[in-house]
């Protein structure tokens, strides 16, 4: 039966969700040189079209179609048939099919917009698309299925993901690290600093996935219910927590608290409690938001001693992030918040830590294996790097002969 | 007439302004330039690396001027302009050839 | 009987359609020159005062009140009168009347500020202030009671438009149609190039934008339903088929995709298919966004050809958008989707589509001569334009004594 | 009994909360000179971290906890001990407590965000913090016990305060003022101007402060009701009656329509109304709009007479606004609108309108003072002024070590 | 060979460069400055408050010319720039000793 | 002392830079300008329409130089600055007249 609370939620989360996107964009585009601006925009923004329609034809039924052997779903509802407003009877009772549909749609929109922060400035945007897409149909959907599809293998072995550390951090994370290795650094990266050219954009970005988040991680209980109440605090309390370490660190460390280090740790927080929101305390909230606060301002911090030029810290901060945040729920969940999760190892069950920390090993080298192979296969026949004039002449102007600013 | 170009910090602009405005100065044009020099560039954090920026920026003012008041108008900015720390700038004197107004085709001391 | 989850899905998304305003102003503010930039905000931003008093005062009983012969509504509600928090019996009955009357409000307020883009960068704020209260009263109260009102008569004869493409695009696109005509080009028209000033603000304008859009779409099913689910994939569906149009038409067209295309056409899918929105299949969502994406962009060069200055295509974007919208509508729509629409043309109900073509005709001329009388008028008493000295300022300085940027 | 409804619209109106941070920030940010950017948003932004630690640990027990002696709830919810997603007994009992309990988290932090406008561009990194940190301990939690908590003995005295024009808007006014007073003016203050560096960023920043406020005082109804509805139209209502107001005002007082006088004007609104909002007919809203249009401007004005630089005028606006607000709640609130209300002076009440103005006075002196030897205090252990050298070099890179814009 | 510097109006620029252009002229450099002078500066207002602003956006191009052109080049930037209203702007000629094309290393009026 | 402005490609300032204070120069201003020349400016869309942005973006640099240094230090940037495509700049000399220091009012080369 459709409940009316239920569906206002998960389409106000499914509008939050969507607002994540140009959310992104901003945050990524104020920490790039200002020759770069819209084609970093345009790298995220154009996700909304092609993963839409590839979500819309195939994607959907893929992730969540009927079961074919754990491993993906089947084409029952291509081109969304069959999918109407009607409740689904596998997923999300209480809202009509096509809304729990359009709500996973902007997930899977956002996860290889995640991406483009790795390879910033430097990508064409002909071969962006053509990886984004084929990557999110080898990727994404599959991965998606094993964890939250019913009959997926990774879910039935109990591998629990409440809002995508693992289907869109970690994928997005490792594909990341794949295309850093591939494309290789920017011009004059270790030379010249590359200095992001516009923070107040970033601090906006910021705000909005922010306040996307609570759509993404709230949402994520597919109804207005308690456990949509534990998912939305712990969401906030990481986000603080993380914000608040990272800053600490890096005022410690460099003797400044910097705004970019604020939203930075924000982020890594917000990303980091994403696969444990709906099931841990709000004390675990906060321990798992101080913890990507400091381990990912290491993991970038390492980034520039091993020389990987991934332009926005990707890797560091939502591949880490996706990693850490499933592994620290195999120690942090617990039934007695929701009884319809696990107990982790502080419950006394190390063996879903086990399960959890099999998953990361999973759907990491999955998703870091196939992107670099079809990155390598487009590289070959298309070539993804620009120019080297095109990139001193930046992407605005030789991908889009736009300029952001007059 | 001469052309005398200071380079001053951009916090005394106000200063000089005022300086230059009692001594009856009617015209100065203005330019956002970055300076590098002997002051030391300030320090920029980016996600826990630093660099050193060494380009700072300053305040370049044209001001073309009648030959006899070259000396007293390169006083009066230098005065205002002092701070007496590092990176206070530069005054250069230039020769100039002619000048013309737009508006009126008045050339010379006329047109300054 | 009043239903917290309807209740709480309208109030949503009247803030949602209130974030509109200034997502448009950034939206259009992006593209004009940097000496226009506050005068641009402004023009969209002051309709938020002057519409919301002119709505609670006189507006709303106009276009919702007890029908007067079809026309108009009586004055019977003016000053909200009887207007409570107990839901009305006319409309949207599972939620207070007041929060119907303030949803309303807002698709009010937006109206004559999308007008504005089409004689952006010369216009005078006293006289626009003017028109846009006395257009609202004499163009859209009554528009809105004939389509929306109980005992319309556009209604009546069975005219359907599910959000605003005749009531909202379709008055404003005639309107701005008018303005171009009365007002003249900017100055330098033709010879000069009026490049936008900062894309990235009008990439944000998008982004608010998109997001209020599901608010606008998906909160006119009155109810958090199936109906509102519907929408709200329709919105969301042709907004990126939309943006997916325009971008692959320009690449071809222009060798470059540019993110002005992408965002232009993004809000060409999401202008077309309001009308549409809760009456079709995402399949017929998909096919609406793109004919927006392909139609509007010809549209927009042909307005070079034409030489007609409507600076930020209101006319080739909203105006066509809602002629195509309220046409599409006719030929996609579906009972089996929503039983309380009709069957189009591709159903087999070939009337309905004269319907449709007959709303847009009345709409289309009534608004476009409505508007051009009442510009001439206020021409004459007033004066529209600034001094030539003063377009040459810009109006930032010359109406409003700012800078944006100092 | 969790009513879904219910908790879709405090988990949206939590979230929309958050977003006026950052929206604060962006709003500040945009009005100070272009070497104060960074440190301007910091000082809003930051708050999420800090007090969000701070209400989890102690805030939330101390404002909502049980009573003790009507001055302060008890420790008996320490680190949220106890506040689960099952109702609270005490307050919204159609909700999970932790809904509310995070909701109100935003108002906390919030709070002090607003009191950083007073002394913008001059104060150091670290006092703030610690000053804030503080604050919130010994003004904001006792204030908020006293009005909202269960026992408060202004509650019990029959003062009103709907959703925070003595909580939040009158103790952040107050401590404005008294910031102002002990940090004294900026440099140069009087001969120089301070011209806002970006108004398009204050006007995106006045966008998400009026949509999240819908969440603010909407949401206060802790339900999605009538009363809801009646809060949601006064909010509106008010803000464009305060942009209309001002924007009128400086019309004819200066000749010039201003940008910034039409975004301070609807935050001068909206504030004001911000105590009153679920008690008051649509009208009253109007006229409390108007109000605090004119009040405001003309609190504003007076500062540069009386010579204080409170930078972006946090006393005239919030301070003024909330004492005024509070007051017409005394003249215009009526229980045939809201029967949990009471009834005020018009209403034949005039008793209640001496309670309100009680209210105003105990609040307004509790928090001034403390506030001022709170701040006495921090300055003589550590100095809350930057520098002179810093202060013309600008909190940017001489507190964060970053710049705005490269 | 000499160098020209004209401080323009903005809005001024477009018909100036097309009258550079049609004169041949296939080089030149611009700044965007801000004048002071005898021209009025604006007023702005902030929270009911009001300030002058006396510094004014102008353009400044710089064209180095031979010596032969300098006379109707500046005839010809003045007429285009020409509104005959306060602040139209000037045009200063300074001497220049030499010029390097920095692609192939010519000087002189090779360079140009 | 001679005024040495060069134009160059914005993305060669750091080798200008780096080349120079090789040299030993501890000086110099920087300016965003934009230049029009032989290099072919850049089209830009606007909603399906084109249009060529004539005006590229380029930077001048300043340096005062003794007299003796100026060879050199042209040499030194041409070289840091070329890429042997139209575009890469100009470089002008100009007679100075006489330099201060502001901080310590110094003249001469004394200044530099
Ligand atoms: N040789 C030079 N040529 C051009 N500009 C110079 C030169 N030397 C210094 N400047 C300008 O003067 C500014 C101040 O110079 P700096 O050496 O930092 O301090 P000071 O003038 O106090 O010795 C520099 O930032 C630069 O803009
Ligand atoms: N003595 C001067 N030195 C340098 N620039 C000047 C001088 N006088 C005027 N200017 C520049 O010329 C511009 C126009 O001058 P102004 O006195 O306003 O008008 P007009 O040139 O019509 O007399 C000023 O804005 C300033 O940029
Ligand atoms: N006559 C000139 N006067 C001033 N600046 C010039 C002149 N000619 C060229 N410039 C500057 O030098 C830059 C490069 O010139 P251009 O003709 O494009 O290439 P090249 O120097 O390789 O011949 C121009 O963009 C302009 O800034």
């Amino acid at each position: 039966m459709i409940q009316a609370g239920d569906t206002a939620f998960i389409l106000a989360s499914a509008g939050l969700v969507l607002l994540m996107t140009p959310g992104l964009a901003l945050f990524y585009a104020g920490m790039v040189r200002s020759k770069n601006v819209l084609g970093t925009i345009m790298q995220s923004l154009i996700m909304i079209s092609i993963i839409s329609i590839e979500w819309v034809i195939i994607g959907y039924t893929m992730a969540f179609g009927p079961d074919v052997s754990g491993i993906v779903g089947d084409l029952s509802w291509f081109g969304l048939n069959g999918v109407s407003s009607a409740p689904s009877s596998d997923y999300a009772s209480t809202i009509p099919h096509n809304v729990f549909m359009i709500y996973q749609c902007m997930f899977a929109v956002i996860t290889p917009a995640l991406i483009t922060g790795a390879f910033a400035e430097r990508m064409r945007f002909g071969p962006l698309i053509l990886f984004s897409l084929i990557w999110t149909i080898v990727v994404y959907n599959p991965v998606c299925h094993w964890i939250w599809g019913v009959g997926g293998w990774l879910g039935n072995r109990g591998v629990l993901d409440f809002a995508g550390g693992l289907v869109v951090h970690l994928t997005s994370g490792a594909a990341a690290l794949a295309a850093v290795l591939v494309l290789g650094p920017r011009k004059g990266f270790g030379r010249q600093s590359f200095i992001p050219h516009n923070l107040p954009m970033t601090v906006l970005g910021t705000g909005l996935l922010w306040f996307g988040w609570f759509g993404f991680n709230g949402g994520s209980a597919l109804a207005a219910n308690g456990i949509a109440a534990t998912a939305f605090v712990s969401t906030h309390l990481a986000g603080m927590a993380g914000m608040a370490m990272w800053t600490l660190v890096e005022w410690l460390h460099r003797k400044k608290p910097t705004t970019l280090g604020s939203v930075s740790g924000a982020i890594a927080g917000l990303a980091t409690v994403t696969p444990a929101a709906g099931f841990i305390s709000p004390i675990s909230a906060i321990i798992i938001g101080l913890l990507a606060g400091i381990i990912c301002y290491t993991a970038v911090n390492l980034k520039n001693i091993i020389g990987l030029d991934d332009s926005l810290d990707v890797v560091g901060i939502h591949g880490i992030g996706g990693v850490v945040g499933t592994i620290c729920l195999g120690i942090f969940a617990s039934r007695a918040v929701n009884p319809g999760g696990s107990d982790g190892l502080l419950a006394g069950n190390a063996s879903f830590l086990g399960t959890q920390i099999f998953g990361v090993l999973v759907v990491g080298t999955y998703a870091f294996i196939i992107s670099w192979i079809l990155l390598k296969i487009i590289d070959m026949l298309f070539g993804l790097r620009v120019s080297e004039e095109n990139e001193v002449t930046g992407l605005d102007l030789s991908e889009h002969s736009e300029t952001a600013y007059n | 007439m001469k052309k005398i170009e200071a380079i001053i910090k951009p916090f005394k602009l106000d200063d000089v302004k005022e300086a230059l405005n009692e001594m009856g100065i009617k015209g100065m044009t203005l330019t956002e330039v970055k300076g590098y020099g002997r002051q030391k560039g300030h320090k920029e954090i980016y996600r826990g690396a630093e660099y050193v920026v060494d380009f700072l920026p300053k305040i370049k003012l044209e001001l073309i001027v009648e030959d006899s008041h070259v000396d007293e108008i390169v006083e009066c900015i230098r005065q205002a302009a002092l701070t007496g720390k590092i990176g206070d700038g530069k005054i250069f004197i230039l020769p100039i050839e002619e000048v013309v107004r737009v508006r009126t085709g008045e050339t010379g001391n006329q047109a300054i």
